[in-house]
């Protein structure tokens, strides 16, 4: 069953046509990839399915609904959590106060409650610990190696129980260590229900890991499969190897 | 006629007020400082052309001569040793430590000067040019040239040298000016020290158009922000064009209503722009943080 | 030995102007044969000064009046036969330290007397702090006419009032020219707008029509616009409502539009002495005209005196000598003269009997309070520079010889500059 | 979620935050010792500053819960501070109130019109970030000045309004602006507290250190900034109402003073930016100081360049402020004895083996 899905998505920045008429469909409950050459459109996507930019045309519905105009919070509130390519955490709050804000409470009064009340704080240190970044819970995140960010950034977007979870390239720049533990992690949470959309260039990382692979290719789904298939199809390569590299990203 | 008379009024103060601007928004673009000393180092630029004035008995055009590398010289100072150890908060941290120096700056010409009202004198300064009905007042149109031309000098700079592309690479990406070997330090220390060094230009126009003191600072800070705001900051045009703008709206207003609404109209207009867009009339878009 | 004195007294007042001792002062008069020579313990005086901020160049003036005065003072038998120490505290021209000094005088020096500060916006804090302890507070720099408006009964001004200091000219003005247009210019300030405010509706009475009008802000640097609009008018007479670096300004726009009026008065610039002079340049000072309270050459006791002790304090001519030195000297004079009469260092009695109706003498002239504290004993002076001199020109018929008044013949429309 | 990591095998990280003994400890101490200060202290000339002090706390305090957790820098907050200001003195003759204790009924009054005022301006100039919102809000300041010139039938324009002075004696004359001000800045401090730790001073935190981040982890940054600067602005209202009650006068120039509002600014770096208690202490100390190195050392015009260098070396050398240097200190003495610990613990082995 489709969860998350786009619809004939365009969207250009001046001359640039980052995402043309892209449509694609991501099924609950799975681990998907989503590949591409540089260029080729993947963040733009990300930003139009999280309410970071609004497309020109077209529409993103997620459980059914039209999220296409939705704002980020909006986006977030409905459970699709992300990250992004250059972590975003908050340098000069504590670990375990970055794990905090993403802990969602309806209505305002709500909020004016103490923000460590103790099952959030429970579930707080529950889903560092899953991170294994419990012991520097007290340290300013910005203290944090950048692979200890990733991991803490994984973490806070984990806290606040998404459907959902939207990974820009988790494995960039992190070490081999760190990675084989995140690999860990993500198939644990997706089996007690979680989906996720990662977008990665470390190859051997998403083909070992997830159960569908799609491929971008100029700003449109060039492809769509099983790892396997996808690794060795031909068109893929072409995308990958052929000319049209022109687009920075 | 009148309203002609307080266009032309606009344009030519105009021009002096984006020389004043322009070194303000030029540091406000390379190295994210607001510079709130501007008001009291052109002030301290006005003094020091009257003294040069005074004691070699030269015209105050030529005083620049001397003023300009001395407070060119000042602003590198003030870069090496007060705002280039700054590590954290840089853009409010620097705003208050130029606050601090414009309180420096004040504290010691009210003293060396004696808080009395001065101006620099020169023969032609009650000059104008009369065409047809239209008064041309001399010192404004000097200035006005004057400002035309280090401006034009100053787009020279930042587009046809070495120089000005470490200086727009800066501006533009400092992390990555740093990455292909240029010396992000050096270009702002430079750019400091010119921007206080055309405050030094701008103090002797001014010095010569009103009669000022120590604490005369006030009245320009405001205006000077404002019209690098209008301009979009960084942009050495923008602000030629809005001070030119503000200054026309200001006088044309205060021709035809009065002038307590000028400076009212200037603002109010200042925030409609704004509302629509928030990086002023020439301002770049700042890239969308990924 | 008087100028190695002199220059210490210079000296402290660049290095830390401070409190001024009433015997390093009395080196300043040493010129004056003293009538007495004040002992006993002294009579402490709190005054407020702006020595930095907006009012910073008024401020100096100011505190330069009161010294001198003080000085004077002890030459001449200081106040009840004792020596007058000035206690001096800066304000940067904010009333919240304008409070602040005023309290700790009252309070903590427990000072004698208090005298007003620079400026209507610090006189009003300063009042209401000097009214909660009984001070009596003798300004003759603050004269707003919303200070007196609020009833408080322990403030008086012994200037001639704002509001009527245009008003000789006026009159005069109405006796002998015909009824024809006149360019109005104010800036915006308690002090300055309700003396053009007060002249216009007066002449407007007397059949002289606007030929412009207009108010400016008082942070103004640019004054292109106010002048051109006033020089399109063509008016023959121009009244400005200016403060002293917007008159330099004014006159300089007036110049450069080729501006030719044949009266031309402003209500303050033109009495600032050489820093108006040097900024217009005194070629072209010829014919303008100012309201005063003080003829610099004036006979009144204690003003020759002045004068002089400026003069070689602070150097400079007779023209050189800004309008509130006076004022501050004469608010001196009269709280001594007041204090000696009642024979008693009390505030209350000393309110009392300046409310009395008495009448004391200034070298402003004569000072009598009315009910609302304001000087009703003052006919305010008009000055005219004519060839580089600064003379007295009205009231006719006054106490002081007075010159006729030149019609003013600027050229400024056919010769550029000079 | 399901983890089946327990309880036990969590290691309790250390605390490097300054123990709650002495946290609490040094705020009662400085609680009582503002509630004694004017007696103790009884020269009205001590209790003026105090005073103004006070006032400067209340107003720092809230300048610290919009521009300090948010990371917004305002500097145009003498708009709320003149608002204040105005609607008491314009209230207080409108509604006749007689000059005394029931003139402190405007103060909640103006904190509520300040409100009122911020949601406009908040909606206006919230849409803009950094430099321009810094220059924004002055320009801002300034437009409020000019009105009050320009709409002189309700204003008074440059002849300023008055706010009637009580006829109380000058010895006691003091002491309730004081403690008013004092309840008012408490309520401010207990405020920023409450806000500090709650879910929402959190989501500032956050929208301070990362905005566009914040939105996407679901705050509705919006909102939250804008109660944050209507919060604020409600008690920069009331000390401009307090002010306005103690002065007596009320100008354009000096209601809406550029001034004033690097001063916040300067007072709250000096104490440490966006901390609970810091801009407090740095408005105690920076306040007081200002006004006693002005009435000590006279009519010198020194005054700006002491004044200048003085600000000059803070910045060099506390740039977080006190309170975090002090949480700094505190912060690497915990290392080091942790790091004393872990030593002994690697070292001794032998010893612990030989004890077992």
């Amino acid at each position: 069953m489709t969860l998350l899905g786009v619809n004939n998505i365009s969207k250009s920045y001046g001359g640039i046509q980052a995402l043309r008429e892209c449509t694609m469909n991501f099924q609950e409950g799975a681990i998907n990839g989503l590949i591409g050459p540089n260029g080729s459109g993947k963040t733009t996507l990300f930003n139009v399915m999280t309410g970071y930019e609004t497309p020109d045309s077209g529409t993103v519905t997620f459980r059914g609904n039209d999220i296409t105009n939705a704002t980020p919070d909006e986006v977030f509130a409905s459970g699709i959590g992300r990250t992004f390519q250059l972590t975003r955490i908050f340098p000069r709050l504590t670990v375990i106060e970055n794990v905090h804000i993403a802990a969602q409470r309806q209505g305002f009064l709500a909020q004016l409650r103490q923000w460590s009340q103790p099952d959030e704080r429970a579930r707080a240190l529950e889903s560092l610990d899953f991170v294994g970044l419990t012991k520097l819970s007290r340290e300013p995140a910005g203290s944090l190696s950048y692979g200890q960010q990733k991991l803490l950034e994984f973490a806070f977007i984990m806290v606040a129980e998404p459907k959902v979870m939207l990974l820009d390239e988790p494995a960039g720049g992190v070490n081999p260590t760190l990675l084989k533990h995140l690999g860990g992690r993500i198939k644990e949470l997706n089996k007690s229900g979680v989906t996720f959309i990662i977008v990665e260039h470390d190859m051997e990382f998403v083909m070992g890991i997830c159960d569908q692979v799609s491929v971008m290719h100029q700003g449109h789904a060039l492809l769509e499969g099983k790892p396997d298939i996808v690794r060795n199809d031909p068109a893929v390569l072409e995308a990958y190897l052929g000319t049209d590299m022109s687009e920075a990203e | 006629m009148l309203v002609l008379q307080a266009i032309i009024e606009g344009v030519l103060v105009g021009g002096f007020y984006a020389l004043m601007a322009a070194g303000l928004t030029l540091v406000f673009g390379v190295m994210d400082i607001v510079n709130f000393a501007i008001g009291a180092l052109i002030v301290l630029g006005a003094y020091l052309s009257y003294s040069v004035c005074n004691h070699l008995h030269i015209d105050p055009f030529l005083s620049l001569l001397i003023t300009t590398p001395l407070m060119t010289g000042l602003g590198m100072f003030i870069y090496v040793f007060l705002i280039k150890p700054i590590k954290t908060n840089r853009v409010v941290m620097s705003l208050l430590t130029m606050f601090a120096v414009a309180t420096l700056i004040e504290g010691i010409l009210d003293i060396c000067y004696n808080s009395g009202f001065v101006q620099i004198h020169a023969s032609y300064i009650n000059n104008s040019l009369k065409i047809g009905k239209l008064n041309f007042p001399l010192i404004y149109v000097l200035s006005f040239l004057l400002s035309v031309f280090l401006l034009g000098c100053l787009f020279l700079i930042t587009y046809r040298t070495k120089f000005g592309r470490s200086l727009r690479a800066s501006m533009q990406n400092p992390v990555a000016a740093r990455l292909v070997g240029i010396d992000t330090d050096r270009v702002s220390m430079i750019t400091l020290g010119i921007g206080i060094g055309l405050a030094a230009i701008g103090g002797m126009v001014f010095g010569t158009t009103n009669a000022f003191n120590a604490s005369s600072s006030y009245d320009i800070i405001s205006r000077l922000l404002v019209i690098v705001i209008l301009g979009g900051f960084g942009s050495v045009g923008g602000a030629l064009v809005s001070a030119i703008f503000m200054l026309v709206i200001q006088d044309v207003v205060a021709v035809v209503w009065s002038p307590v609404w000028g400076s009212t109209t200037f603002y109010m207009i200042l925030i409609l722009v704004l509302l629509v867009r928030p990086q002023g009339l020439f301002g770049k878009k700042g890239v969308r943080a990924q | 030995m008087h100028k190695l004195r002199l220059g210490s007294v210079a000296n402290r007042r660049k290095v830390q102007i401070g409190a001024v001792l009433g015997a390093a002062a009395l080196a300043v008069t040493g010129l004056t044969v003293p009538n007495a020579i004040a002992a006993g313990k002294p009579i402490t005086i709190g005054i407020s000064v702006s020595l930095s901020g907006d009012f910073s160049g008024d401020g100096v003036a100011t505190q330069q009046g009161y010294k001198i005065w003080a000085a004077w003072q002890n030459a001449h038998g200081g106040i009840l036969g004792r020596p007058v120490v000035l206690k001096f505290l800066s304000d940067a021209s904010s009333p919240t330290q304008v409070v602040t000094n005023y309290q700790k005088f009252m309070t903590a020096d427990k000072v004698d007397f208090v005298l007003g500060p620079y400026s209507t916006k610090l006189t009003k804090p300063a009042s209401n702090t000097a009214n909660r302890y009984h001070y009596v507070m003798l300004e003759g720099i603050g004269g707003g006419p919303s200070v007196f408006s609020r009833g408080l009964k322990n403030v008086f001004d012994v200037s001639a009032s704002a509001t009527y200091q245009l008003v000789t000219y006026a009159k005069w003005l109405a006796a002998t020219q015909k009824p024809q247009p006149i360019a109005y210019a104010t800036m915006d300030d308690p002090f300055i707008q309700p003396m053009v405010d007060y002249a216009r509706a007066y002449l407007d009475k007397k059949g002289f029509t606007e030929a412009v009008y207009k108010v400016y802000p008082a942070e103004t640097t640019d004054f292109s616009p106010i002048a051109s609009a006033v020089a399109a008018t063509g008016a023959k007479i121009a009244i400005l409502g200016t403060m002293p670096p917007d008159g330099y300004a004014m006159v300089q726009n007036f110049i450069q539009a080729k501006y030719n009026p044949e009266q031309l008065i402003m209500a303050s610039g033109p009495d600032q002495g050489a820093d108006f002079t040097k900024s217009v340049g005194i070629t072209n000072t010829e014919g303008l005209m100012v309201p005063n309270t003080w003829i610099p050459t004036s006979n009144y006791p204690g003003n020759k005196d002045m004068v002089a002790a400026y003069i070689k304090a602070y150097g400079g001519d007779i023209n050189a000598i800004n309008a509130d030195v006076p004022e501050a000297f004469a608010a001196g004079q009269v709280l001594a003269e007041a204090v000696n009469k009642i024979g008693s260092t009390d505030n209350k009695k000393l309110q009392a009997y300046l409310h009395s109706g008495a009448s004391f003498t200034s070298v402003q002239g004569p000072v009598q309070f009315a009910a609302d504290g304001q000087n009703s004993g003052a006919a305010p002076y008009v000055f005219q520079w004519q060839k580089g001199v600064y003379l007295p020109v009205l009231p006719l018929g006054g106490p002081d010889k007075v010159s006729p008044i030149e019609t003013m013949r600027p050229d400024w429309g056919t010769t550029p500059g000079m | 979620m399901s983890t089946d990591i327990t309880t036990s095998q969590r290691p309790t990280p250390p605390s490097y935050e300054v123990p709650k003994v002495y946290r609490y400890g040094a705020l009662i101490v400085g609680f009582f010792a503002l509630v004694i200060f004017p007696l103790v202290f009884n020269n009205p000339t001590i209790s003026t500053i105090g005073v103004f002090a006070m006032i400067f706390l209340m107003a720092v305090t809230g300048w610290n819960i919009f521009s300090g957790y948010t990371g917004y820098i305002a500097l145009g907050h003498a708009v709320f501070f003149g608002i204040g200001q105005y609607a008491t003195a314009m209230l207080s003759s409108y509604w006749h109130i007689n000059p005394g204790m029931w003139t402190f009924v405007l103060i909640p009054v103006s904190m509520i019109l300040a409100g009122i005022a911020a949601i406009p301006i908040g909606f206006m100039i919230l849409r803009v970030r950094k430099h321009t919102f810094i220059v924004l809000t002055i320009a801002l300041m300034f437009i409020f000045q000019l009105f009050a010139y320009n709409l002189r039938s309700w204003t008074g324009g440059s002849q300023g309004l008055e706010v009637g002075q009580p006829g109380w004696d000058g010895s006691v004359f003091n002491l309730p602006y004081y403690y008013v001000g004092l309840f008012v800045a408490i309520i401010a401090i207990i405020t920023s507290f409450m806000i500090r730790r709650s879910k929402f001073g959190l989501s500032l935190l956050a929208i301070r250190d990362d905005e566009d981040r914040a939105r996407s982890l679901g705050i509705n940054t919006t909102r939250s900034k804008l109660i944050a600067f209507i919060i604020s602005a409600v008690f920069l209202g009331a000390a401009g109402c307090i002010y306005a009650m103690f002065v007596g006068s009320v100008y354009p120039q000096f209601s809406f003073d550029p001034a004033f509002d690097l001063e916040l600014s300067i007072m709250a770096f000096a104490g440490g930016l966006g901390t609970i208690l810091g801009p407090s202490l740095g408005a105690l100390i920076i306040s007081a100081a200002q006004q006693y190195f002005l009435i000590s050392f006279g009519g010198a015009n020194v005054f700006l360049i002491v004044y200048g260098a003085l600000f000059i070396v803070i910045l060099r050398l506390l740039p977080g402020g006190v309170v975090p240097a002090i949480s700094d200190k505190w912060r690497s003495h915990v290392v080091r004895k942790e790091q004393r610990k872990l030593d002994a613990e690697i070292q001794g082995p032998a010893e612990g083996g030989a004890k077992k």
